[in-house]
């Protein structure tokens, strides 16, 4: 077996909609791995990256990731969200409103690597719009923007909050291969969000099921959803329909 | 020399009611002294003292009573002894009334705000309530006493004619400032205590011999008009 | 503490608080305006807005006082046809300390307004609400430590006021004097002592709002954020 | 044919990552219709959508909502938004941060109808959360208030931008009925943006497809996705993929 | 003009600019510690910092004095050990100023951070960014219009402040006479022509600043939005 990257077992108070409740969830991930953690909206996906990155202190457990323990309630260390090397996509993209499309991609790069970074304008497709600050950017631009802000630090650990969903199906699936080719090109972990089961499929080797605060299901992205999903009735392609998502899944 | 300042130029701390005749004086020392610079810092006695107490870099000090340069003598401040060099009048001014008449106008159903030097601070304001109660009036118009913080203040209140009658130094209502806007009458002098005016040297400027040089040129003729020009009475006259 | 110290100090509080309530009340509409008029020369208003804060207090005073005069046009209309006199009068220190203080209400009104991002406005308008009901009820509610810091400024800064109420008030005790002005009195009659004392109790009556003030506000925060 | 409740042709400049273009685009919209506007990141979309809404200003044409004009270059005539009978999902959601999830229903609703909130709040799953800011809410919960606000107006007109694109595909499908249902309810015609092939043939019954700041394309659902998209190979369901989008076609 | 008239007023622009520039560094790290620390008691700190607005100025002006004195613990320490004395100095009306518009630069700042969603410090964060890089690249150039409050606020009110430097800085020409003490004594020389003429200059320069900042400000807040 590969050797496991990140260990964890954190715990943390959740309110849901359906009251007070906890997050409480073991997790291995394997160096280099592109896991998924998949679950329904307010499962606390969100709450989980964010204690992985350090802006949220869980209310016990640990984080060791290599050899390093990042948090541990017991031996109280909490090391800062700046020394832990990863790469954070937002759900709602935290662009910073004071600086230009390339200044964000700057400031994120620490060696300032100006090929890399033309290029990642040119793979999300900003280049015109390099200049502009994100408060005139499309939703989708923002988002484009914000993924390729995390991509440019080149981190060890990539999170990534449902990066693609406010992209258009060609968008997503050119993104996705982007993805795809930095977890390779610089041997990030990645830990995605996700909802759209085929884009789960696609990326990661493997899923998290977080239901009720704990992992309820895990395994293969197959495994997972061959089996039916709760209250959905099953797969049958109508003619009738034609969906851009299935209709490239062959590559 | 161990003064702070530059030599060539005295600073001198003065009352607010020399105002007037200490820039004329001023004026005629630099004329027959040329290359002597004088800065004179008006304010009221009481503030003027407390920064001489604080080390203020003045080298004379003019007080509108003789209180203060007594207390800097005692408090060993002072580079010599007080010397009184004026006597000051209290006067009744108006822009609107006729003050020919004297004490008697305060009794006009007309006056609505007399203004007068804060009492307890200025003075001219002490001297003001100290006449007002001599001829008992005090408790009929306290109700219409406003104060300056000074009187000079007081002058402006009655100069704008927010007050209808100020109760200020004879100094002020003869300034060009004053004269040309309204009437004064001077006060019996029995009716308050005297108005005794001193000076000290502020202690180590009793050795610059420019400081010297004007303390002298007080003593002058030239000075002694202008003093009078203004309303002062001097000591020895007085006398 | 005599009662003549009490009164005193109860003119002060009165005209603190009289001064942040009328300004708060003109602040508002002045500060939205601002902040979101598209008018080219409105920069000429902000800059006079701000002119209270550059002029020495005692000769904006000194100003007032002429503009008070009967002698004078403004003055002497009011007493020709209304008999009132502001010189000298609590109305009249109450004027100068409302114009004095307007900047610190305003400034940091706009400040807060520009602080917020332009879809608040748009969501509240979409859905059909009024430009006074958007302000009300979405606006100034998200600028609440914006809306603390004017009002804290305020009332503090015309509790500690001094120069323009020396200039129009006539130190007239029970209707003028106020606390910031009895404090220099004394520190002027050397009777530092007293002066001391007064300025003790001042300091530690405003230091006392303002604990009160910032804790409520610190709750606040907490409560918004996460 | 039925009639037309909404009439417009309007132009505005764009600035995309192609550089500088032009949206101009000519729309009839029948009354009650539910009518989806598709396009890439940047097309334009969001644009269309505040210019109906009122919030930006186009630089020509008209738009004549009934017999009403909301705009006319022109006659010089621009009603303001909060004059326009309509409910509008922000993408980004442009919540009060000051409201709980309930005061902001409550806001919306002119006749502030109690039970019609709950209702709200209960089919939005938001019941146990309504005490809550939006702060504390995760990016799904923040997604489905924004439409639940919308609704508690019962606009005449509601504008839907992206409004379903943060949600697991559980509460997508539900809320997706939601949508039906209120529009048919209250007879609220409908304009959505979506990204989600499925969604527009499943919600709407007319596709605008914007492309380069023009219409290119317009018809039913069926016809519109039945020509292939361009650059996207033709559709074919592997085995190996569970589609969760396509799974739930058929009702 | 005269030129002691001149001299006055350079006094009164070196003393706003090295006042607003030494708050504006001090007041930028102060600001941030009260808005994100979470120490019990910073709210102490925070009226602290706000209890100049709240004292007369001349009784701030009579305590300095006091410190400064030679004659007691603080100043008879720097008159023997550097040889130093702050009173009727420039330094000296200098400490003054500053300490009088602390809350103004402050406050202002304080209000900027406060509006940021916090979003923004966590993503620079996850950047690796320190917290250094942080404040200066994302933060600050996030509250420019708190910040340019702040620098307007404090730098007019140390050109319009008289109080505190009539009571330390002795009105001495050429080195503690400002402008504002200048017009002050010019109107209580009656002289209201002379005090005219040099208010109307004063409020003049301060109108023509003002109105540059605000212009430049505006031209920043249309580039910003939309
Ligand atoms: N700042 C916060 N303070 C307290 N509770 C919060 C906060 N943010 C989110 N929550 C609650 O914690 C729960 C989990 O939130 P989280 O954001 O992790 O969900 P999520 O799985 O990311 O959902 P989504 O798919 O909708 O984004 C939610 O029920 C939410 O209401
Ligand atoms: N405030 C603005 N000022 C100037 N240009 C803007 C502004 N907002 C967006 N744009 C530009 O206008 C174009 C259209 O933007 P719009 O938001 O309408 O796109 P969209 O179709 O909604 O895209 P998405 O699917 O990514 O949300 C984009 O290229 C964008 O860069
Ligand atoms: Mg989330
Ligand atoms: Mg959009």
């Amino acid at each position: 077996m590969e050797k496991v990257l990140i260990d964890l077992h954190v715990k943390k108070k959740l309110h849901t909609n359906e009251g007070e409740g906890e997050l409480d969830v073991c997790i291995n991930i394997p160096e280099q791995a592109l896991v998924t953690v998949f679950g329904k909206s307010g499962a606390g996906k969100t709450t989980l990256l964010r204690i992985i990155a350090g802006l949220i202190k869980p209310e016990g457990g640990f984080i060791k990731v290599g050899g390093q323990t990042w948090y541990d309630s017991g031996a109280n260390i909490n090391i800062k969200p700046q020394l832990r090397d990863i790469g954070f996509v937002f759900q709602d993209y935290a662009l910073f409103p004071n600086m230009t499309v390339k200044e964000q991609l700057l400031y994120a790069s620490p060696l300032k690597e100006h090929k890399y970074i033309s290029e990642l304008l040119d793979v999300f497709h900003l280049k015109g719009l390099c200049e502009r600050k994100p408060g005139k950017l499309s939703g989708g631009q923002q988002q484009r923007l914000a993924v390729a802000r995390a991509l440019a630090r080149k981190p060890r650990i990539l999170l990534l909050d449902e990066p693609l969903s406010a992209l258009d199906s060609e968008m997503r699936l050119a993104l996705q291969e982007e993805i795809i080719q930095a977890h390779t090109n610089f041997n990030a972990t990645t830990l995605l969000v996700s909802h759209d089961v085929y884009e789960v499929s696609r990326l990661s080797n493997y899923v998290y099921v977080i239901d009720n605060g704990r992992i309820s299901k895990q395994g293969k992205p197959g495994d997972i959803f061959n089996s039916a999903m709760p209250g959905r009735p099953p797969a049958d392609e109508g003619p009738n329909c034609y969906c851009s998502v299935c209709g490239s899944l062959r590559q | 020399s161990t003064s702070i300042l530059p030599a060539q130029k005295i600073t001198i701390a003065a009352a607010a009611d020399l105002r007037f005749v200490l820039d004329e004086v001023s004026n005629e020392f630099q004329k027959s002294n040329p290359g002597i610079k004088v800065d004179i810092i008006y304010g009221s006695s009481g503030n003027l003292y407390q920064q001489i107490v604080n080390q203020a870099p003045f080298n004379i000090f003019f007080s509108a009573d003789i209180s203060f340069p007594k207390k800097l003598d005692s408090m060993n401040l002072a580079g010599s002894k007080p010397k009184l060099y004026a006597i000051g009048h209290l006067v009744l001014w108006s822009s609107t009334l006729d003050v020919s008449k004297g004490i008697e106008i305060l009794n006009n159903p007309d006056i609505k705000k007399i203004s007068i030097a804060n009492p307890r601070v200025a003075p001219y304001g002490k001297r003001a309530v100290e006449c007002l109660k001599y001829y008992s009036l005090y408790d009929k118009i306290k109700d219409k006493i406003v104060e300056g913080e000074n009187v000079s203040q007081a002058a402006q209140f009655v100069l704008t004619g927010n007050a209808e009658l100020g109760l200020i130094a004879l100094s002020l209502a003869l300034s060009p400032e004053m004269s040309s806007k309204g009437k004064y009458f001077i006060l019996d002098g029995k009716s308050h205590s005297k108005l005794e005016q001193a000076y000290v040297i502020i202690k180590n400027s009793e050795t610059d011999k420019d400081v010297l040089n004007f303390v002298q040129f007080i003593e002058s003729e030239k000075v002694r008009v202008l003093f009078g020009k203004y309303g002062f009475k001097l000591p020895v006259e007085d006398k | 503490m005599d009662e003549a110290f009490l009164q005193t100090f109860w003119i002060s509080i009165k005209l603190a608080s009289l001064t942040t309530l009328i300004l708060f009340c003109i602040g508002i509409p002045l500060a939205y305006f601002l902040t979101y008029s598209t008018f080219r020369s409105k920069v000429v208003l902000q800059a006079l807005v701000s002119m209270p804060l550059v002029l020495p207090p005692s000769v904006l005073g000194f100003y007032l006082l002429l503009a008070f005069s009967p002698n004078y046009l403004f003055g002497g209309w009011l007493n020709n046809w209304f008999g009132i006199r502001l010189a000298f009068s609590f109305a009249g220190i109450l004027i100068g300390s409302v114009i004095f203080n307007l900047p610190f209400m305003v400034n940091s009104i706009q400040t807060g307004f520009s602080n917020l991002p332009a879809s608040l406005k748009d969501a509240s308008y979409t859905l059909g609400k009024s430009r006074t009901t958007t302000i009300s009820k979405v606006l100034l509610p998200n600028i609440k430590p914006a809306l603390l810091t004017g009002i804290c400024l305020t009332f503090a800064h015309s509790i500690g006021e001094f120069g323009v109420i020396l200039m129009i008030g006539g130190n007239i005790p029970g209707k003028t004097r106020v606390a910031s002005l009895a404090v220099y009195d004394e520190v002027q009659a050397l009777n530092f002592g007293m002066a001391g004392k007064y300025a003790m109790f001042l300091f530690l009556f405003s230091f006392i709002i303002l604990l009160f003030i910032y804790s409520v506000n610190r709750e606040y925060q907490k409560w918004k954020r996460f």
